[in-house]
């Protein structure tokens, strides 16, 4: 019965607060409205590594390349043929006669994610430790290379504008709770129990006869398809994308995200992309003009990320399991910890 | 007893997360004895070393030096209060020179040293100033065995813990260890001895105690050691 | 014909000299990685720290304004331990470098606010420019800082080599980046090995900041950031475990970078990154505890 | 305790929910319609980021061009207002929602940021609407229908665009008899690579010669190799268009090596605040706007200057004139679209500009360049960290790249 109960609010905890922050964006004024549809963006940015570095344990800074390549296949196949045919002049005729509607750019960007983060697991994903954080993370920088010098497939180094700017409240919110039911029915599935059990313990996985590499690559294509989903939300809410907005600065914010929430946890990761997303919006705010929260808070122009930076370091150094502990949310509690 | 024993251990408990693997566990060591302490595996024998040295907490119960608690000291200044522990697996830095091993002993040495620092090891194992150029790790395992005791000698310890300190060891190398320990002893050092040869520790102690399930079951004396079924019967005593 | 050799030999000398200056980080890096299982990605912002102090005391005569960049680096390197690592100590290596990369972008973020006081962003930094001219060697103009910068890493590599090998506080870190465990049973005191290795991690930062802005005399907040993450990326790909194999894998990718963009079309240099890129991939699948890593097995399941 | 811990996580998030629900109570404005109503430039920039430095006096000089054509009441009896919103470092969130706020506060015009990748959240939000979008400083062809097709009509920049300065610094070039000239491309932005690229055209259109073309990147680390390369070509200059670090390495690097060759830069190279005392930079040429040098040929240019620095904002470069002209250009279209403030109205005034004077001199635009040409620039020479006026060169022809 408990159990039970603990299933179903591990879902229906981020689903709701995901939900909350969906009801909220549409209440807040059109200029701060844009604040929410991008944290819920995160949360489905966050939720893709999560299915991957949270649940395997193997650190990535590869994940954002699969989000540029979705963002850029979902961008450059929505920009209506008569615009196309001005501004993306080298652009292979495939690309630049064709165009696409709105969810089929989701469908698009969530199969090229996966596909790409596929054919680069197959051999990646036989290493573990830094080895694999330093391979992924040269994943990242040849895909930001080719993205942004190979004019052919998109608009290299220049923006890639008119995008039609679909992400919405609705879109927001549906596509963050996608993220969030894919990586929960995954990770309650058999393959993902046993991927977990492969991060507590990987000798004791492989004697039970758990493919490591094959179950981390699952989780790894599983991850760069939603990462490909979250890309096209992404440049579907901004309206235009650079190769630069989908490189470091992303994957060091976004894995900030997850880890502040707590690696381990998908409550973690929707928890971590909100409060940092949250967070962030709010010294932003705080930062053009006084804003109310039972104080008034104002901030010195050019001071937002220093504290953005300084809380996520202090959060980390109380807490150096995340917010959430790493922890799936329960109601209830009872006293046995839920770690022997 | 007029003066503090050198080390004391009254009532502790330690604990796994809520498993607790020792349970009011109160035996003293004297100055200059030798003390044994054995039991099936699992009995809690390592954990009581690592308590004394602060690697774990005591839960409950105090551990004395000299009369002083060690509570809430950590591992490197219980070291050089005067407790040196040879680990359970010799722990000897494989890549290092054997001198190298035997330097890293004196970070835990209190007083200042007049000729070489590194005698008390190699008069007890002339074979360490032999090998003292060779890599550590290329020694046979008496031979680290040997490196691990002399390295915890020269912080010239009050009280010498060992934790099995002949598993895995050819007969003969254990027969030159248990050597070692009497002439150690005569030196004034106290030790705690962790063994799973409970028969030549019984003989060799002052007094040795049985650790069964994490409590103390038992005390013999070297008059024991030839009564095997009684140290039989303490083992089984769970 | 004679312009493709002197060419050749330039490159060369440049290589030479950014592979010196990468070595230098990556022994930085890599000595606090030994002792306290941390990959530093805020190394960088030591550097930029110093280069800060190298720009604002161009004014002063040379010594002293080197001197400062030191003072200053060190103790930022000291107050980074003291604040942050300290209280991360026994945290999981993904928590510690995620917490890294906060201060990295708070002490960036710091920088901009400071630099741009005066309406314009980057300080100049040239009391030691004079480093970057060129002696004729054989025909072929070669800059002094190549020279220098081979010099510095060598001295340094020597020194610390010295240091490691013949003192206590270097047998005991030595024992410290191999078990730190049993080298606190023994009595070696951790805080003492973390300050010394912290300490020379922050001397090497200067020394790089002083090479560094010789080259690039100006200093903006994401100075040395470039250079940190190829470091990272050149210490894991060298062999982080030890301090050796860190330090040629820092060197090994400053001086393929050089030869690779020399290699390539002009046309073609844009595309730099990829080609590096892939040939680190490539070497982690061949040989992923790390190319110089000898004999050692892939068991490194640390971050 | 354990009970707390527990709880800590939901306690963070109710805290996160409150904080991001606060953020919800904000203002929206409405169009003004009234013709005697202030005409409102919204004005999104970057105050404390990267851009700072060419955003900043850009919008100090149309401030105190916006209070001296107000002092003269104004463009058609109405008053121009700037409000301004701080896109911080041109996050591309924070950048987007200030252009929706700008246009909730009735914004009849969106001022950007000075590099058209940044400025692209802004810009749409504008032409979207069907207002008119305009960057003080961006140097490209890209702020128009090149970058945003059929709605890129409602795009401009006031700043030069590189196709004109590259073929002026060619002109340039030519007229010293420098013959051979070596290029270094920065590939970082479009800008610095279309002024190379305008200039190779232009050069050896005038019967000049390339001697050796490399190229290096910001972020690259390759500055140095390019400079190594350069120096073994030997030509009577070399050209290269970049600021940042590869500025001052780039320089410095070819005097380093002994290497005395002119060499010239684009706009990209104005200032000083970047020259090396040791070696000091000798021998260096570039193209700007104005002189800030004090020897600015122009008089209203120079009272300008003086009024920045009056106001406690001296200019570092030329490219504060873009704010000023700028607001005189829109002046000018609005009085010509009869007052209108509409998009598409001042738009169809912006295109016809064929030499029309501006504070900073002549400026002209084409249907398909919506970005500044036909400027006289001043080529400006650094020599022992000393600048100097050294002459004007307006470019002839615009290549074609």
């Amino acid at each position: 019965m408990s159990r039970r109960l603990d299933t179903l609010t591990e879902l229906l905890g981020p689903a709701v607060i995901v939900i909350l922050v969906g009801a909220l964006a549409t209440t807040a004024s059109a200029s701060n409205e844009v604040y929410f549809l991008n944290a819920l963006v995160f949360v489905a940015i966050v939720v893709a590594i999560y299915v991957f570095v949270g649940i395997s344990g193997v650190l990535s800074f590869g994940q954002i390349s699969f989000v540029a390549v979705g963002a850029f296949a979902a961008g450059v196949m929505t920009v209506p043929v008569d615009s196309k045919k001005g501004v993306l002049t080298s652009v292979f005729p495939l690309l630049r006669d064709h165009s696409v509607g709105n969810v089929p750019s989701l469908l698009l960007a969530a199969g090229l994610g996966g596909v790409f983060a596929f054919v680069v697991g197959l051999p990646l994903m036989r290493l573990s430790g830094l080895a694999a954080g330093i391979a992924t993370f040269a994943v990242l920088e040849i895909t930001h290379n080719v993205l942004r010098e190979w004019t052919k497939i998109g608009p290299g180094a220049t923006t890639l504008a008119l995008v039609p700017e679909t992400t919405g409240a609705l879109q927001a919110t549906l596509g963050a709770l996608v993220a969030i039911v894919v990586a929960f029915l995954y990770q309650r599935s058999r393959r993902g129990r046993l991927l977990r059990a492969s991060r507590e313990d990987p000798a004791v996985a492989r004697s039970v006869g758990v493919n490591i590499h094959l179950e981390r690559l699952l989780a790894f294509t599983l991850s760069g398809a939603l990462a490909g989903f979250a890309g096209a939300l992404y440049v579907h809410l901004l309206g235009s994308i650079t190769t630069e907005q989908v490189y470091l600065e992303l994957t060091f914010l976004t894995l900030a995200m997850l880890v502040v929430g707590g690696l381990t946890s998908l409550w973690g990761a929707v928890i971590g992309a909100l409060g940092v997303s949250g967070l962030d919006s709010f010294l932003s705010r705080a930062e053009q003009s006084h804003v109310h929260v039972v104080l008034t808070f104002t901030l010195w122009q050019g001071t937002r990320l220093v504290f953005l930076a300084a809380i996520m370091a202090l959060v980390l150094i109380l807490r150096p399991s995340g917010l959430t502990g790493g922890r799936e949310l329960r109601l209830r509690w009872s006293l046995r910890r839920g770690r022997g | 007893m007029p003066e503090a024993a050198a080390l004391e251990l009254d009532g502790i408990e330690v604990r796994y997360g809520s498993v607790s693997a020792v349970r009011d566990l109160t035996l003293s060591v004297g100055k200059g004895e030798i003390v044994g302490l054995i039991g099936p595996n699992g009995a809690g024998k390592s954990t009581t070393l690592h308590a004394i040295m602060g690697l774990l907490p005591a839960h409950r119960g105090e551990i004395r030096l000299h009369g002083q608690s060690l509570r809430r000291r950590s591992a490197e200044a219980i070291a050089r209060a005067g407790i040196a522990l040879v680990p359970e697996g010799r722990r000897i830095f494989g890549d290092f020179t054997v001198e190298e091993n035997l330097r890293l002993g004196l970070a835990a040495r209190r007083q200042a040293y007049i000729g070489d620092a590194l005698g008390p090891a190699f008069e007890l194992f002339p074979i360490l100033a032999e090998f003292r150029r060779r890599q550590a790790g290329a020694l046979s395992g008496g031979q680290q065995q040997q490196l691990a005791i002399g390295r915890a000698l020269v912080a010239r310890p009050d009280i010498l813990l060992l934790d099995e300190p002949s598993l895995g060891l050819a007969p003969l190398a254990v027969d030159g260890i248990f050597q070692a320990f009497t002439e150690i002893r005569e030196v004034g050092t106290t030790i705690l001895l962790v063994e799973q040869r409970a028969q030549r520790t019984v003989a060799l102690a002052n007094r040795t105690h049985v650790l069964v399930g994490g409590e103390l079951q038992m005390t013999l004396g070297p008059a024991d050691a030839e009564d095997t079924d009684k140290i039989i019967a303490a083992y089984l005593a769970s | 014909m004679s312009t493709i050799a002197s060419v050749d030999l330039q490159t060369l000398g440049d290589a030479f000299g950014q592979g010196a200056i990468y070595a230098l980080m990556a022994v930085g890096i890599g000595l606090v990685f030994g002792v306290l299982r941390l990959v530093n990605f805020a190394y960088g912002q030591l550097i930029m720290a110093g280069a800060y102090t190298l720009a604002y005391t161009s004014g002063w005569p040379v010594a002293a304004s080197i001197v400062s960049c030191f003072a200053v680096v060190v103790t930022l390197s000291l107050a980074m331990d003291r604040l942050v690592f300290r209280p991360l100590r026994g945290s999981s290596p993904a928590v510690m470098l995620v917490t890294t990369f906060a201060v990295s972008f708070f002490l960036q973020a710091l920088a901009l606010i400071i630099d741009l006081r005066d309406g314009t962003l980057g300080q100049i930094a040239s009391s030691v420019a004079p480093l970057n001219q060129a002696v004729s060697v054989g025909g072929v103009d070669v800059r002094k800082v190549t020279f220098v910068a081979v010099g510095v890493a060598v001295g340094a590599l020597v020194a610390l080599a010295l240091v490691l090998a013949r003192t206590t506080i270097g047998l005991h870190t030595r024992a410290a980046a191999s078990d730190f465990r049993t080298a606190r049973l023994l009595g070696v005191r951790a805080n003492r090995v973390i300050a010394f290795a912290v300490v020379v991690s922050g001397l090497l930062a200067g020394a790089v900041a002083v090479l560094l802005t010789v080259q690039n005399p100006f200093v903006q907040p994401d100075f040395a950031l470039e250079d940190t993450i190829i470091v990272l990326v050149g210490v894991v790909v060298g062999g982080i475990d030890r301090l050796w194999t860190a330090t040629l894998g820092g060197f090994a990718i400053g001086f393929v970078s050089v030869l690779v963009n020399a290699a390539l079309p002009t046309d073609k240099t844009v595309f730099l990154p990829s080609v590096v890129y892939a040939l680190v991939i490539v070497v982690l699948l061949l040989r992923p505890a790390g190319l110089f890593a000898w004999g050692r097995r892939a068991a490194v399941e640390r971050v | 305790m354990k009970r707390t811990t527990r709880w800590g996580g939901l306690a963070v998030l109710l805290g996160a929910v409150v904080a991001v629900a606060a953020i919800a109570g904000a203002t929206g404005g409405h169009a003004a319609t009234d013709a005697k109503k202030p005409i409102v430039i919204g004005w999104a920039f970057d105050a404390k980021g990267q851009m700072a430095p060419f955003d900043d006096p850009a919008l100090a000089a149309a401030k105190i061009r916006v209070k001296q054509i107000n002092a003269k009441g104004g463009v058609t009896k109405r008053k121009l207002v700037i409000k301004t919103c701080d896109t911080q470092n041109n996050n591309p969130t924070t950048a987007k929602a200030c252009a929706i706020s700008l246009l909730g506060q009735g914004a009849n015009i969106i001022f950007t940021t000075c590099d058209v990748d940044f400025a692209t959240p802004v810009v749409q939000a504008a032409i979207n609407r069907g207002v008119l979008a305009v960057a003080p400083c961006i140097g490209t062809d890209q702020m128009g229908p090149k970058r945003f097709a059929a709605k890129g009509k409602l795009a401009f920049s006031f700043g030069n665009v590189a196709q004109d300065e590259g073929s002026a610094m060619a002109q340039y070039a030519w007229s010293r008899g420098w013959k051979t000239a070596g290029l270094g491309t920065n590939t970082l932005l479009v800008y610095f690579k279309n002024v190379v690229q305008a200039f190779d055209k232009r050069f050896r259109q005038l019967g000049g010669k390339i001697v050796d073309r490399e190229s290096y990147a910001t972020g690259a680390n390759n500055v140095n190799s390019a400079v190594t390369r350069l120096n073994s070509h030997k030509a009577a200059v070399y050209v290269t268009s970049t600021s940042f670090g590869e500025l001052p390495a780039f320089v410095s690097g070819l005097r380093s090596l002994g290497n005395k060759t002119p060499i010239i830069n684009s706009w990209a190279g104005d200032g000083t605040y970047w020259v090396t005392n040791n070696p000091k930079v000798t021998n260096y040429y570039f193209v700007t706007y104005a002189s800030v040098f004090g020897d600015d040929p122009s008089a209203p240019v120079r009272s300008m200057i003086a009024a920045l620095k009056a106001a406690g904002s001296p200019p570092s470069t030329g490219g504060f004139l873009g704010g000023a002209d700028a607001i005189d250009g829109i002046v000018i279209a609005i009085k010509r679209a009869h007052g209108s403030t509409k998009g598409s109205a001042l738009a169809a005034q912006l295109v016809k500009f064929k030499r029309v004077p501006v504070l900073g001199g002549r400026i002209s635009f084409s249907a398909k360049l919506h970005t500044v040409f036909g400027r006289d620039y001043r080529v400006i020479e650094i020599n022992n960290n000393k600048a100097k006026l050294k002459g004007l060169v307006r470019a002839k022809v615009i290549p074609k790249l």
